[in-house]
């Protein structure tokens, strides 16, 4: 039997519906997501099947979205919101990083702060340095939140209903670049635990850790590097905090190198925390400098070559593995 | 701008109401003052803000509160909570660092709360809560409860823009949220004139098509009946009002500025004194309740003696209570 | 609420300002209907939001600007910098990413300028601007000129925070800077009545204390008056204004979410009919022309093909200008 | 002669005071910075000095006291702002990462964006979660910024002059646990340069690469160090970004060892980031994997004992060394 396949946007739109079936305190809201489904489509049928009471368009308020979200929570809700993109977090960091993250702790631990925040991230459709920024660095710094960055519509279902059910916030990114891939995902209920690293490909020769728009690419990358007869193992953590290194400790153990492949800007960004605590975790075993592919520390240009030029692909990839094979 | 209309059912005001109205004036007040005493000596982490001279602000709209109407506070808050029926040993030991405190001695003065009382609590961030109060607001109206939620905040804070985001939100969906605008005339060191340009702070309901209330802060009842409109509107789906209490703040800005030097050198020494004098909510509204022919010297001297006794067991409780355990560090990160 | 004072000496619009007007409403819409083509042809890197409908709007409100006036803009900004004098071969190759345009082929639709005119430019955060124009006139006022600051901003923009703290900031310190909110009724795929809890966004000066204007966003004439209205009062020190201009876009969100299925479902057919054959600024403006006599069918003909023969030559200068070159990323970054 | 000792505090508004006189293109602006001369007293006189056109207290509007800076710098002017705490950073972050960083780029490199966004940062002085949180990592992912944060009254005082003098944004973070330390600073005009890290204590056994707060704790900690026999190597990069990793680099090809020490959080804490370069660029020299101090992965609680337990101190750098000595 062949398997089911669908959309990125619309292994998304399940996993809400799914859970927002399941449990009757969820609610959906944000800019656009209702009437449309949202800027890309991610959210297309809530409204219909939940109504208005449910599912709401907001106004251009980014700082109401997430701290109304916060209080619905805090009075026993479990609100999945939207940010549109990642660029526009900038505007919530403080109802994010000072309020949700922290109002367990503030409470006494009392209230469950079941809050997803989902969010559009990094770039590849052209539309500049406004819209293609990914700052799960940024969110991976925060005690109290997880990060969640799928880059497979099985992953992004089976995350994103785990991120649901988990009583913590969660900052939920979604590689806009994804939305319209298409995937295998089994019409069954399932659950991606968060926390958990999948091995996506095995192999022996070196460990290439990457998350979010790039991972395909990764694998592509992968696929090349086989014919010339290098055996990567491509690891995607998917949740960055809790991140699982004792997966990707394991893989470096075996392979003794390690490149790290995300979208974002390289200085600063997650590499150099997996980086890091690679190189204090398995330091004996290490044969080469961990390798970091991330894009250079410029803007994202509109035009499509310089894009290109800017956002990491496989090329990049697999220059950074050659450079310590 | 005021639109000030008495609404709603006027609760009546019992004797009994209102003379325990005063008495939590009265304990607030003997908290603070107390709590001043600890900080001269040091015992303060941090800091705290003092609302002595806005007692009434703080009893006269938790009077107005349905049993589990939810709270939501500022870092101005002892005397929300307290007033609301908060535990003062445990807001005292929280003040402390205590581990018997409501946030386990790690949250201090800036981070109490009491979620039995729906007491969401005070907050370090200047306008934080404005957001939260809606969405507190927009729960209940989702779980059809008649509950309601009252949202305090300062004129500083009203000029963030979470205020003008939360209120337009608020009133579109007509969550039962009341704002309450507790404008003690300074923001920190500002001024309300360089602070709002207009200074008239409950005209800014108009920009979200609900009521405006305008209410003199020293008078305990008026503080009530406003509040009591505005939350009765609220229960009756009609949405959200902005409620501004004009008050004033007779101590300085925090404790820890307080032990600046020129830490309050931005305000005219005789205003203060004069609202020291003349506008004292707890002298006003103990010679409005003598003038009922509710309260005597002698029985007014009782009330004060019976919250420092309050006060003293607190200082007990609190003083007796362990320091949090170091692994307490890492408790309520995540559930 | 509205406000509308029509103050200020009324600077006599000529025939040949009248005409010069009609013909950049014209060049706008020429441009951005060659843009949707581009579109269609996948030529356009990104996205691209055009103001077909809304040329009244960026024609009248700049035509009152004085030659050193800023201009800040939104992300739906052709008109506003073509309006302005922006010239439409550098618009047009910065559109399409060419090495040519005014940023260099890196910002796009999003992300264009013109610092010679004054022009800031385009952004791609909604509100982004609004703080902005802000500061530029806080600098004007203490560099003492008497330049003033144009912000243009949208009725969606109007309900972020940043709108809030900006214009009570403006107001307070009377800065020369006019806000100018194009309420073209939709933000996104929000109708006004989902989005503002007062639709008259005008009513919200009453907030900070300043003049609101609420005006009829098909009639250039008006939008020029009461933005000419507004910059004097900002030039003479009295501070910021709110001009709100009623107005409608004929074409999708943007050209990105006209390709999506069900990307314009969120208005009705009857909706957009009913502007585009009664209340297209343009019809309307050509016959208020004709009526006084200043124009006719051919030589509004000829202006017609006047401007297309432009677009032509622009398309040309954007199609034979080259790509940018790779190293070119690294540019501007830093100073 | 016995050098001239002020405080760290009366070094920043010595800065801002010597600038502001040189420059008149130059202003300030911030909440309760004017009258009173700010919450930690670090623009005490400034008032006094230019008077109320030049020095403005703002009321509680974080957006808009960056958003009016980056548009005065557009239209030539040179605004030094504050915002009181780091901690609130998270409410500009929109006008610092998406306009004012980015501003010079949008409009094809014409204006200078010359602002400087002071903050007070880090904690130790027992005001809770919400007031003690350092966001230096967050910054130095960001392109069009600049990131300094000074650790003696020295740099304070040449590092701000530099920052204001400077054609970019900067921001610039003054831990405030050390507003009231003292130290020698020259009463002649002096700049220290951004993007030059100061070797604080030479040393051959190991490398400690420390910023902000915890810094004066790192020399203590060295000379406990130094009085068991280990000699260790003192690095303060100064500017975070953009980095000296040269000098980082040098010092760790000469001691093969390195520690990372900073209060913010540990998790994709800017040591990350330093530590991925070190491990990249002096792999073959290193004989054991880097140290990274910080902050647990929890809030910083007003408790004082608890606070020092999670705020690192030095006994943590020590034992950081011995773990790889
Ligand atoms: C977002 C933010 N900005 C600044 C501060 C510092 N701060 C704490 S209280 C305060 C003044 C608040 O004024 P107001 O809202 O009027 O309340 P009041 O202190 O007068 O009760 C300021 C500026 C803060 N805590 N949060
Ligand atoms: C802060 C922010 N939130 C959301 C968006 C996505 N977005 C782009 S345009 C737009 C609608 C803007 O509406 P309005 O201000 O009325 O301008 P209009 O598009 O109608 O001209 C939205 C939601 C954005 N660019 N920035
Ligand atoms: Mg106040
Ligand atoms: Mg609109």
């Amino acid at each position: 039997m062949a398997e089911r396949q669908i959309a990125f946007r619309e292994a998304i739109a399940e996993a809400i519906k799914e859970e927002m079936t399941r449990d009757e305190k969820t609610f959906a809201m944000g800019e656009d997501m209702a009437v449309i489904g949202g800027a890309f489509g991610a959210t297309k049928g809530l409204l219909e099947e939940f109504g208005e009471e449910r599912v709401m368009d907001t106004p251009i308020s980014e700082t109401a979205i997430v701290g109304f979200a916060l209080g619905a929570a805090i009075a026993g809700m479990r609100p999945i919101v939207e940010i549109m993109r990642c660029d526009w977090m900038t505007i919530c960091m403080d109802e994010i990083v000072n309020q949700t993250a922290k109002m367990r702790y503030f409470t006494g631990g009392r209230p469950q702060i079941a809050v997803v925040i989902r969010t559009a991230t990094e770039g590849g459709i052209g539309l500049g340095a406004q819209h293609s920024q990914s700052f799960e660095a940024w969110f991976t710094h925060v005690p109290g939140l997880k990060v969640v960055m799928p880059s497979t519509p099985y992953d992004a279902k089976g995350l994103l209903k785990a991120a649901i059910r988990d009583h913590n916030p969660v900052i939920f990114m979604e590689p806009q670049i994804l939305y319209g891939a298409s995937g295998p995902v089994p019409a069954e209920d399932y659950v991606v635990p968060l926390g958990k690293a999948d091995v996506k490909r095995e192999g022996k020769d070196i460990t290439i850790v990457a998350w979010g728009g790039i991972t395909p690419r990764v694998m592509n990358a992968a696929q090349t590097l086989a014919d010339e007869g290098i055996d990567a193992e491509v690891i995607d953590p998917r949740t960055l905090r809790p991140l699982d290194i004792e997966t990707i400790v394991a893989s470096v153990k075996k392979t003794s190198k390690a490149v790290i492949a995300h979208e974002a800007n390289k200085t600063s960004g997650f590499g150099a925390e997996v980086a890091a605590q690679i190189q204090e975790l398995a330091f004996d075993y290490l044969d080469a400098p961990i390798q970091r592919v991330g894009a250079p520390d410029v803007l994202v240009p509109i035009n499509r070559n310089l894009e290109r030029i800017v956002l990491p692909g496989p090329e990049r990839v697999i220059e950074a593995v050659k450079a310590i094979l | 701008m005021t639109n000030y209309e008495r609404k709603g059912n006027r609760m009546e005001l019992t004797k009994d109401t209102l003379l325990d109205m005063y008495r939590r004036m009265v304990r607030i007040r003997i908290f603070e003052e107390g709590l001043m005493k600890f900080d001269e000596q040091g015992l303060i982490p941090g800091t705290g803000h003092v609302s002595i001279g806005e007692e009434a602000v703080a009893v006269g709209a938790t009077t107005a509160m349905g049993n589990k109407d939810y709270l939501v506070s500022t870092h101005r808050g002892h005397g929300h909570l307290l007033a609301r029926g908060a535990k003062m040993p445990i807001i005292l030991a929280e003040v402390l660092g205590k581990a018997t405190g409501c946030t386990g001695g790690k949250g201090g003065s800036m981070h109490l709360s009491d979620f039995d009382r729906y007491i969401l609590g005070t907050n370090g961030i200047v306008g934080g809560g404005i957001n939260i109060a809606g969405g507190i607001g927009l729960a209940l109206q989702m779980q059809k409860t008649d509950q309601a939620c009252l949202c305090f905040f300062g004129d500083g804070a009203s000029n963030r823009g979470v205020f003008h985001e939360a209120l337009n939100l608020a009133s579109l969906w007509k969550v039962p949220t009341v704002y309450l605008c507790c404008n003690n005339q300074y923001a920190m060191t500002l001024p309300l004139c360089k602070n709002c340009a207009n200074q008239d702070i409950s005209a800014r309901a108009v920009a979200y098509d609900i009521p405006g209330y305008q209410v003199d802060g020293t008078d305990v009842i008026a503080v009530y009946e406003a509040v009591a409109a505005a939350l009765q509107r609220a229960r009756e789906g009609k949405g959200p009002s902005l409620v501004e209490v004009i008050s004033y703040r007779l101590r300085g800005h925090s404790m820890r500025m307080d032990r600046m030097p020129g830490g309050s050198s931005y305000r005219p020494e005789r205003e203060i004194e004069e609202w020291e004098e003349s506008k004292n909510p707890i002298k006003i509204f103990q010679q409005k309740l003598k003038e009922l022919g509710y309260m005597t010297d002698e029985s007014a001297t009782k009330i004060l003696s019976e919250c420092q006794k309050e006060f003293r067991e607190a200082v007990e409780f609190a003083q007796n209570s362990p320091e949090p355990k170091p692994e307490s560090i890492y408790e309520w990160i995540y559930a």
